[in-house]
């Protein structure tokens, strides 16, 4: 057991640089599937398969200028990218992808997560949340009604759907009676919870989409009302920040899907991590999938949805599992 | 028997009861013929019964009987009675003879009125409530019965509601029966309390353990009652106003029956009056101030019925005064005379308005003699009833009043007979001032226009008008032949025993001398008013204008009375009600709980309004200031 | 067998299911009537069985709010039977008369008078302070909200008004329960036997201001104008006829028994209010510009009455005030019916703009002349028999009271002349004429006629009632009579 | 623990102070509120000192209380200031005195 | 509920598919004949331009793209078979919208707009097309159909008209 | 260690604090206070109560001021207008008051002894602890507050929707800009006018 803050400094800026590659490269695989979902190929032109796109991407927006526009907030309008992007990054410090690893050729054995509190839920919500000041910074202080617009509508879908998310996952928080992912994940040895807390999973799951900005609840920077949303004025490597803060949110709450319904780094002949990335993979996979097929919906409808279905269910769910777990 | 008494009261009830629930379905003329058949009826039971009575023995003709109990509180208890004697009797009798006359006179009258059916119901009614009160046992159901005739008189004094001033007579008639009427009630109440009971029997029989005081104030009170419904002295302006209501119901009630029902009141209370003999005294002196004016005011009257109504309150003053000269006989006497004779004038009246279209003014008739002779006749022998010209009934029943106040030979005594002859001489004057007003001197234009054609086609009036005229005539002649001084006495030893203290009875000498002097006084009125009156000359106009103008104006004004009443009572309730609501009870009780107490608040409110200037900041100031200086309080305190 | 509560119960709930569903007029209307009448029948049944003597019968009594020592008790005595038929009678004819009337919503409001018929019925029976309370305050609020919901231009004022002044009375009234109810030794009992002779002045006084302000007596009579001007006609029907005996029950049933001492020490009091109340409802009756508010000092001066009848402390007096209460309300609540339907005809209810109104009309004519000459309580009618019997113990109290409140019945005999005078009788107005309103039939008058038939029965017999209530009624004041030394 | 309670106790002092001195010196209600705001936090700072110091979890709760009083005024507080926005009224409280006396 | 099941197999099935992606540069689809590209400029068979510089395509042009400077023909420098000629004529390529107005507006018919669309360039500059450029033959970079396929109109009225012969059947004198 | 995060929090703290007080700009002023948050929350873990610290974040951070970021974005840019009745003794009062009540609690609290410092298990501050004070002890706190919650919740969806925007007629404006403001709009619109009316007359195609 070597966990010290040398190794936790080591093992976050692993995960930074993985995630930051598996970002890139799931703009490939996002533009790819979209692609195929619509008869096309996709990226095909830089490298074989296209599979060069990403770097390509960076070196584009390396290069591009950083406008700032005249009226912005110019401190804020500068910081709004990188709080998006660290508090996305932050919040996938407490997941787990697995319990206890030997590191290869040595008897070294390490956790597979950064840290583990018996609030880890609770943080990891708190830091996803923190993440859309970011967006609500940006759209702010570049002074632009469409940005603001966008970052406005951000905040609202943001609380609406908190609502629903949080509820939903109080579910599974009472079903494993803990807040840390280590013992949620281990409570699922044996099922996952996507089966006794289904309606749960569906409400986390519609939830996750919206509180990801993905569509078909991307209402914050829907191209054909407020331009491009919050990041309107955004271009180069801020826009790509704000994009990959996007895509990494995805990414966490895929992450905490499959560790709250799906049982975690657990499975069958595959270690831990593997099992991981699959089943993030395969809730990104869905996350597209839904994008190349749902039109986006309108405001009110993402409001009513929030409010008027969502919210029901999950109080719903939250009453059955309460007394489930009371009386059986 | 009692059941016949007990039928007689039912049957105008049924009247009433079907007329009003089926009277639309009768035809016009039925719902008379049926009141009237009704009454009929009722006075064939009543005159059975009387001669059932008549034939039981002496000492057996008071019969009481109580249906149900009426109300009971406690040890008060008040039954729905009857108390069947020689009085009652008699005026079940009166009333529903003269009541069916009366009825079958209205058939005539009443034609082509559009609401005679309500009319015949209203007449049913009173009848019904004239019985009750003359058949009650106990004073409660008195005074209902003296409450409903009251009501009933209201209602037909009003009959023809469209008229403002029938509305008005008619509720000035009731409001003043009100205040009689409470003035009987408080009487009950004294009697009450004093005797425990409130039944004739009951006061009959304890009357004696009254002191004077007691019996006086009682009696005091029950004559407030009877002088308001016999519209004596002070309470008697209602009479001449209800002149407004149809003739035939100033024919029944306000000659004949209801007006009369204060002579019943003393009469039937005499065993209580009798414990209050300064009451007595003060009833002659009533009836003979109000015999007087009365008479006065009659002779200055111009329409024909307000003549007879003050005749009307002249002579019921004479049953006054007989009654308080404890001559309760004589009293009983004059009211059953009066009650054919002045039926009589009034439905002669009502044969003249008739014929004139409802013309009421003597100035527009005269020398209706020829074109109505046998109006004129009739109308002779009432006028010489009234006026007391023997033979006649009057004659005998008023002089037998005469001469009990020479009999008793006081100063009360003497002031009654004195009086009374002034009374006759005035009756004899406006009596025949009328007569020769109506029927003698030339024709009026007016009566020249109207009546001829009227009489050409109608005759005098229909058979159902001239029959119970010419049947009244007969009584207002030959009645008073019951009770011929020293000859025949009916109605004296009928009457007899309703009086255990005995009752006062003239020698047949002093009243054939009254007679005599009373006679020859109408007389003498009866060519005062044929000087003045008979032929059309100036010499009333020079009295009325010339020496005797202050007189006259103040007769005319009916002496100021209804003046007085007017400022005394009416104009300052009014003004005192009106103050109270405007002034007093909208403010002090609606405005000041309510309103004003929110304009006080916020009065109080406005003087401490400059603390709230609106900055929220200086407030937070002030609460942030007070925790330090709190804070500081404490922390020295501490140490 | 069907119990006190039931009788409560049975109103409240159609009102809730009324309230709830929202029924057609019609549907809603018959069905409130019909309940109305299954709990006339109902009482009428409890007539039957009542035995007339002194105590309380038919008594429900179970624990309520149990920590409070409240209990559920409810109990008729004759006194208590006699408002609760008389309840049941007029809520059954205002119901008719607001079925004829069609309101708006009215659903609504037929639920909210059959609400106020149980409040009452509550009122009138509870035989505990709490349960008391709860009747004597609920049932303003059914009335209320009819009042400024369903009543006329300034509604919203004479809710105010009333608001003001039943707001003090009932704190007032609150506090004296409490205190009662709390300081009960033995722990908190609401029960009123268990309240006998244990308060103090302050008390007494905090239950009589709260009973004579709904009563009203006289110097807090000032709501009663513009609640009766303004409410609906079978509103106020309700309000005059049976919502303001209930202050006057409560004096004779609760305060007189409750404190025996201190009513016989300050009923000198009650009396001169009272008789100032007399004369003056009578004498600004009189000058009233408009029915209703001839009917409402009317009402003044007979409430009043009741209460000088009740504090005279005597057998005459609290019989003659039972009795009274009941004739009472039957002639207000028929004479508001009368008056409204007027208004609704004629569209005014102003005298000026009145009269002649019995011409061609002999229904209306006869209803109103009955009712107005009951009103002024002519001899032989059953107010006058009522009355008779306060005056009796007034003048057995002391001989100048029975005259000066004698006198007063004369004020009532010219209101009510110039009342139906004004309506019935001179010429017809032009509004009156142009109009041409038709006779009281059907509807209406089914609604008014059960009042003046009523009325009609107790004049014929009005000791088949006293007989009933009289030993009721005595032994209410019986311990307060003791304490004179009568 | 080696940081003494008082400290947290002294910092809660001085945050208290500097939001009672924006609510008493700023005059957008914006600006006010969030003044409230720091002095609420100061004091559920002290609060959870407390529960420290005794070793209890009530003065948490107590914190937690006070969080969900917070964000309640806050609704409140926020709709009347949209509520102002929308009827185009100066934000400004020395401005808005329409109810003074 | 199963109308989103089937979207989403709908979208999934393409996966599947193999794309229809035509992938431009490497292969280019026909424009029809009537599509509007590049302008050009003509000349009469005997060489002299068409356009007498009379500016009645710059008055029709919408975008105000085109430029035109005249002069007068002197017999020594005769360039036009008109009066005067187009000494200046410009087109801003990258304002003109293709509209086709100044074609419907010549006189001459000395303007048309060709097939070609292949237009970019790296400078705002180079897009404003001079007199010279435009009278050039354009490369033939876009390939065009034959037969318009759209022009459905025109040949439905030619194939009618070879039923009837209506034109000497309404027209017997075959006057206008 | 915990010294060092103490002085670096509490710093942190005071400054963000200052910043809440003395931005102009409400929206800096809320980001400042997101930050004193956050600061707040450090110091709070240093309490060990980390459930309460979680709490903070969530409910201070992820809601309440997200929702002042959210009404001060709607609101735009308004705040307080220049001079107006600024009194300087008023606001020496202020301080004044304000830095008495601070000198008084540091004089009690550090005049005071507090005593030990309780020893507390690892339980302390969780949520598991926190929650069961919260439904047994604090139960009907946590109702009322739920209940509190619930009404601010209607308030806020009451006053948010209750009113239209009302649209200012030129009067008002005028009452409330001046003269100026409406010559200003009147002078811009004609010049905007002016411009498009060159630009159709214009000659050159460039």
């Amino acid at each position: 057991m070597v966990d010290g803050v040398i190794i936790t400094v080591i093992k976050s800026l692993v995960l930074a640089s993985v995630l930051m590659g598996f970002f890139a490269y799931m703009t490939w695989v996002e533009r790819k599937l979209i692609g195929r979902f619509q008869a096309r190929y996709g990226p095909n032109r830089v490298g074989p398969y296209g599979l060069m796109q990403p770097i390509a991407d960076l070196g584009k927006m390396l290069q591009k200028e950083n406008m700032i526009p005249e009226m912005a907030h110019r401190k804020l309008y500068i910081a709004a990218p990188f709080i998006a992007m660290t508090c996305a990054i932050g919040a996938f410090g407490l997941l787990p992808f697995g319990n206890v690893a030997t590191i290869p050729g040595t008897d070294w054995t390490i956790h597979l997560y950064i840290a583990d509190t018996s609030v880890s839920l609770l943080v990891v919500a708190a830091i996803g949340s923190l993440g859309f000041y970011g967006l609500m910074i940006g759209g702010w202080a570049s002074s632009s009604k469409y940005a603001l617009l966008g970052g406005m509508r951000a905040i609202a879908q943001l609380v609406s759907y908190e609502v629903a998310f949080t509820l939903a996952v109080i579910g599974v928080i009472i079903q494993a009676s803990s807040l840390s992912f280590v013992t949620i994940a281990n409570a699922q040895e044996h099922l996952w919870y996507i089966i006794p807390q289904f309606l749960g999973f569906l409400v986390f799951f519609v939830a996750a989409v919206a509180e990801s900005n993905r569509p078909p609840f991307d209402l914050t920077e829907a191209d054909g009302e407020v331009v491009a949303g919050y990041h309107t004025e955004y271009g180069g490597m801020r826009y790509a920040m704000f994009a990959a803060a996007e895509f990494i949110n995805a990414i966490t709450l895929s992450a905490l899907g499959a560790v709250l319904f799906l049982g975690g780094p657990s499975g069958p002949f595959l270690p831990g991590p593997i099992w991981m990335m699959l089943k993030i993979g395969a809730f990104l996979f869905v996350l597209i999938w839904i994008r190349a097929t749902l039109p986006r919906v309108r405001f009110d409808q993402l409001m009513k949805i929030g409010w008027k279905v969502l919210l029901p269910v999950a109080t719903l769910n939250l009453l059955l599992t309460a007394v489930a777990v009371v009386y059986l | 028997m009692t059941e016949l008494v007990w039928i007689t009261l039912a049957l105008p009830l049924v009247g009433v009861a079907l007329l009003a629930l089926f009277g639309n379905n009768l035809p016009a003329r039925g719902a008379g013929l049926f009141a009237s058949l009704i009454m009929l009826a009722a006075f064939v039971t009543a005159a059975v019964a009387l001669i059932l009575l008549a034939n039981r023995p002496e000492d057996q003709r008071q019969v009481t009987e109580t249906a149900w109990t009426w109300l009971s509180a406690g040890d008060f208890r008040v039954g729905f009675d009857i108390w069947f004697d020689e009085l009652t009797a008699l005026m079940l009798v009166i009333v529903t003879g003269v009541g069916f006359l009366i009825h079958v006179f209205s058939i005539g009258y009443m034609k082509g009125d559009l609401q005679e059916r309500r009319f015949f119901a209203y007449m049913n009614m009173f009848v019904f409530s004239m019985l009750v009160l003359v058949v009650s046992g106990n004073l409660v159901q008195l005074l209902i019965g003296w409450g409903l005739v009251g009501l009933s008189s209201y209602l037909l004094i009003g009959f023809w509601h469209h008229k403002t001033s029938a509305v008005k007579a008619a509720k000035k008639a009731f409001i003043i029966n009100a205040i009689g009427d409470v003035g009987l009630a408080v009487g009950i109440f004294l009697l009450f309390v004093d005797l425990g009971t409130v039944s004739y029997s009951g006061v009959f029989a304890s009357a004696d353990t009254l002191s004077e005081t007691q019996a006086s104030i009682a009696c005091l009170l029950l004559l407030v009652g009877a002088l308001a419904k016999s519209a004596q002295i002070p309470l008697h302006t209602w009479l001449p106003d209800a002149m407004e209501g149809p003739t035939p119901v100033s024919a029944l009630i306000h000659a004949a029956t209801m007006v009369t029902a204060g002579v019943y009141l003393i009469a039937r209370m005499n065993p209580l009056f009798f414990y209050a003999p300064k009451v007595l005294d003060l009833i002659v002196i009533i009836g003979v101030i109000g015999l007087l004016m009365a008479g006065a005011i009659a002779i200055v009257q111009t329409d024909i019925k307000r003549i007879i109504a003050f005749s009307t309150m002249s002579q019921i003053a004479y049953m006054f005064v007989g009654v308080g000269l404890s001559a309760y006989w004589a009293g009983i006497f004059h009211l059953f005379t009066h009650a054919f004779f002045k039926a009589l004038l009034f439905m002669g009246a009502g044969l003249v308005i008739h014929a004139l279209n409802g013309e009421q003014d003597t100035r527009n008739m005269g020398g209706l003699r020829k074109l109505m002779p046998k109006t004129y006749f009739c109308f002779l022998i009432g006028g010489l009833a009234l006026t007391g010209i023997f033979p006649f009934s009057g004659g005998f029943s008023k002089d037998a009043i005469l001469s009990a106040g020479l009999h008793v030979d006081s100063t009360i005594g003497w002031i009654a007979y004195g009086g009374g002859l002034v009374g006759a001489l005035m009756t004899g004057i406006y009596t025949f001032r009328l007569i020769f007003l109506v029927f003698h001197r030339r024709l009026s234009p007016y009566a020249e226009k109207v009546a001829p054609p009227l009489i050409k086609h109608h005759g005098e009036g229909p058979r159902s008008m001239l029959w119970p005229v010419y049947i009244l005539a007969l009584g207002a002649a030959f009645l008073g032949l019951l009770q011929i001084p020293g000859l025949t006495h009916v109605m004296s030893s009928w009457l007899e025993p309703i009086s255990p203290n005995g009752m006062i009875e003239a020698t047949a000498g002093q009243e054939w001398l009254t007679t005599l002097i009373g006679s020859l006084v109408g007389v003498v009125g009866i060519i005062i008013a044929a000087h003045l009156y008979l032929h059309e000359s100036d010499a009333p106009d020079r009295i009325r204008l010339g020496r005797g103008r202050l007189i006259a104006r103040a007769l005319e004004r009916r002496c100021y009375w209804d003046d007085l009443y007017e400022w005394m009572f009416e104009r300052p309730t009014q003004w005192t009600a009106s103050f109270l609501n405007r002034d007093v009870d909208a403010t002090a009780f609606r405005w000041l709980p309510t309103d004003g107490i929110g304009t006080i608040t916020a009065f109080f409110g406005r003087s401490v309004v400059v603390l709230q200037n609106g900055i929220v900041r200086s407030y937070a100031l002030v609460f942030a200031v007070g925790i330090a200086g709190f804070l500081l309080y404490l922390l020295v305190r501490g140490t | 067998m069907i119990t006190i509560s039931t009788l409560i119960a049975v109103p409240a709930i159609a009102a809730v299911v009324l309230l709830v569903i929202p029924f057609a007029r019609q549907a809603a209307g018959y069905l409130a009537l019909l309940v109305s009448l299954a709990v006339l029948g109902g009482v009428i049944g409890f007539i039957y069985r009542f035995e007339p003597v002194a105590g309380y019968q038919f008594s429900d009594n179970i624990s309520w709010i149990a920590p409070l020592g409240v209990r559920w008790h409810v109990a008729v005595n004759g006194v208590s039977l006699a408002m609760i038929a008389v309840t049941a009678l007029i809520t059954t004819c205002a119901l008719g008369f607001a079925l004829w009337a069609k309101r708006d919503r009215s659903h609504a409001s037929f639920a909210l008078i059959l609400m106020t018929e149980a409040f009452l019925f509550l009122v009138f029976a509870a035989r505990d302070l709490f349960a008391f309370y709860v009747g004597f305050e609920g049932m303003l609020i059914p009335l209320l909200v009819l009042l400024v919901v369903w009543g006329g231009p300034s509604r919203k004022v004479a809710t105010l008004q009333v608001i003001a002044y039943t707001a003090f009375g009932t704190l007032l009234m609150l506090l004296a329960i409490l205190y009662l109810g709390l300081t009960a030794p033995g722990g908190p009992n609401f029960d009123m036997e268990a309240a006998i002779g244990r308060g103090n002045d302050w008390v007494f006084f905090a239950f009589a201001i709260a009973f004579a302000i709904k009563s009203p007596l006289f110097p807090l009579h000032g709501w009663v104008l513009p609640a009766y001007r303004q409410a609906s006609p079978e509103v106020a029907a309700v309000l005059s006829g049976v919502a303001s005996k209930a202050g006057a029950f409560a004096f004779l049933a609760v305060l007189v028994p409750l404190f025996p001492a201190q009513s016989e020490q300050y009923a000198w009091l009650f009396i001169a209010l009272g008789t100032i109340g007399f004369l003056w409802g009578s004498l600004l009756a009189f000058r009233q510009p408009d029915g209703r508010g001839v009917v409402a000092y009317s009402s003044i001066a007979q409430m009043s009455f009741i209460v000088l009848g009740i504090f005279l402390l005597s057998d005459r007096g609290a019989t003659g005030a039972t009795f009274q209460m009941v004739n009472h309300a039957l002639v207000s609540a028929a004479l508001f019916l009368v008056v409204g339907w007027l208004e609704t005809q004629v569209g005014s209810g102003y005298f000026a703009q009145l009269g002649g109104l019995a011409r061609r009309r002999p229904v209306l004519a006869t209803v109103s002349m009955v009712l107005g000459m009951a009103a002024l309580a002519v001899p032989g009618s059953s107010v006058f028999a009522s009355e008779f019997l306060i005056m009796l113990g007034a003048f057995e109290s002391h001989w100048w009271l029975g005259a000066i409140v004698a006198l007063g019945a004369v004020l009532a005999a010219m209101y009510m002349l110039r009342w139906i005078s004004a309506i019935l009788h001179d010429r017809e107005s032009a509004l009156a004429g142009t109009l041409n309103p038709p006779d009281l039939k059907q509807g209406a008058l089914m609604a008014i006629l059960p009042l003046v038939l009523v009325l009609i029965g107790l004049s014929i017999a009005p000791a088949q009632f006293t007989d009933r209530v009289d030993a009721s009624a005595h032994a209410l004041i019986s311990a307060a009579a003791k304490e004179a030394g009568r | 623990m080696s940081v003494g309670i008082p400290l947290f106790l002294g910092v809660s002092a001085i945050l208290f102070t500097i939001g009672l001195i924006g609510v008493l010196l700023r005059r957008s209600p914006l600006t006010i509120l969030l003044s409230l705001e720091v002095m609420l936090n100061a004091v559920n700072l002290s609060l959870v000192a407390f529960s420290r110091q005794i070793g209890g979890s009530d003065g948490q709760v107590f914190a937690l209380v006070v969080m969900g009083i917070a964000a309640a005024e806050v609704v409140v507080g926020l709709g009347l200031v949209v509520a102002m926005t929308r009827r185009s009224m100066v934000l400004d409280t020395d401005e808005l005195r329409t109810l003074n006396g | 509920m199963l109308d989103q099941v089937k979207g989403f197999s709908t979208t999934f099935r393409h996966l599947f598919q193999k794309p229809i992606t035509q992938q431009y540069p490497e292969y280019k689809r026909p424009v029809y004949p009537r599509f509007r590209g590049r302008h050009q400029l003509h000349r009469h068979e005997n060489g002299l331009e068409k356009c007498v510089g009379c500016s009645l395509c710059a008055a029709a042009c919408p975008s105000d793209c085109i430029r035109v400077v005249p002069a007068e023909n002197t017999p020594d420098n005769r360039v036009s078979a008109g009066e005067r000629y187009a000494r200046i004529y410009e087109i801003n390529m990258a304002r003109c919208i293709f509209c086709g107005y100044c074609e419907l507006a010549c006189p001459f018919d000395a303007i048309t707009l060709g097939n070609d669309f292949e237009l970019s360039e790296i400078s705002r500059e180079a897009l404003v097309y001079t007199k010279s450029m435009l009278l050039e033959k354009p490369a033939l970079r876009t390939p065009s159909q034959a037969v318009d396929p759209y022009d459905v109109p025109s040949q439905e009225i030619e194939r009618v008209l070879g039923m009837y012969d209506i034109t000497t059947a309404t027209n017997p004198e075959g006057a206008e | 260690m915990d010294i060092v995060v103490f002085f670096v929090a509490s710093g942190c703290a005071i400054a963000s604090a200052i910043a809440v007080v003395a931005q102009k700009n409400p929206f800096v002023s809320a980001l400042a206070l997101l930050a004193n948050l956050a600061s707040l929350a450090a110091l709070m873990l240093l309490l060990e109560a980390q459930f309460v610290a979680a709490a903070q974040i969530i409910v201070y951070a992820g809601a309440v001021m997200v929702m002042f970021l959210f009404v001060i974005a709607y609101v735009g840019p308004r705040g307080e207008i220049g001079g107006g009745v600024r009194k300087p003794w008023l606001v020496a009062l202020s301080v004044f008051a304000a830095l008495l009540i601070a000198v008084e609690v540091i004089v009690v609290v550090f005049g005071a002894s507090l005593g030990a410092v309780a020893s507390v298990d690892t339980d302390y501050g969780s949520p598991a602890a926190i929650g069961k004070a919260l439904v047994t002890d604090y139960l009907l706190a946590f109702e009322v507050v739920s209940v509190i919650l619930f009404m601010a919740a209607v308030a806020g969806v009451v006053f948010g929707t209750g009113g239209r925007p009302v649209r200012l007629s030129t009067e008002q404006v005028l009452a409330k800009e001046g003269e100026s403001a409406v010559a200003r709009r009147r002078e811009a619109s004609r010049a905007a006018l002016d411009a498009a009316r060159d630009s159709t007359t214009g000659e050159s195609a460039r």
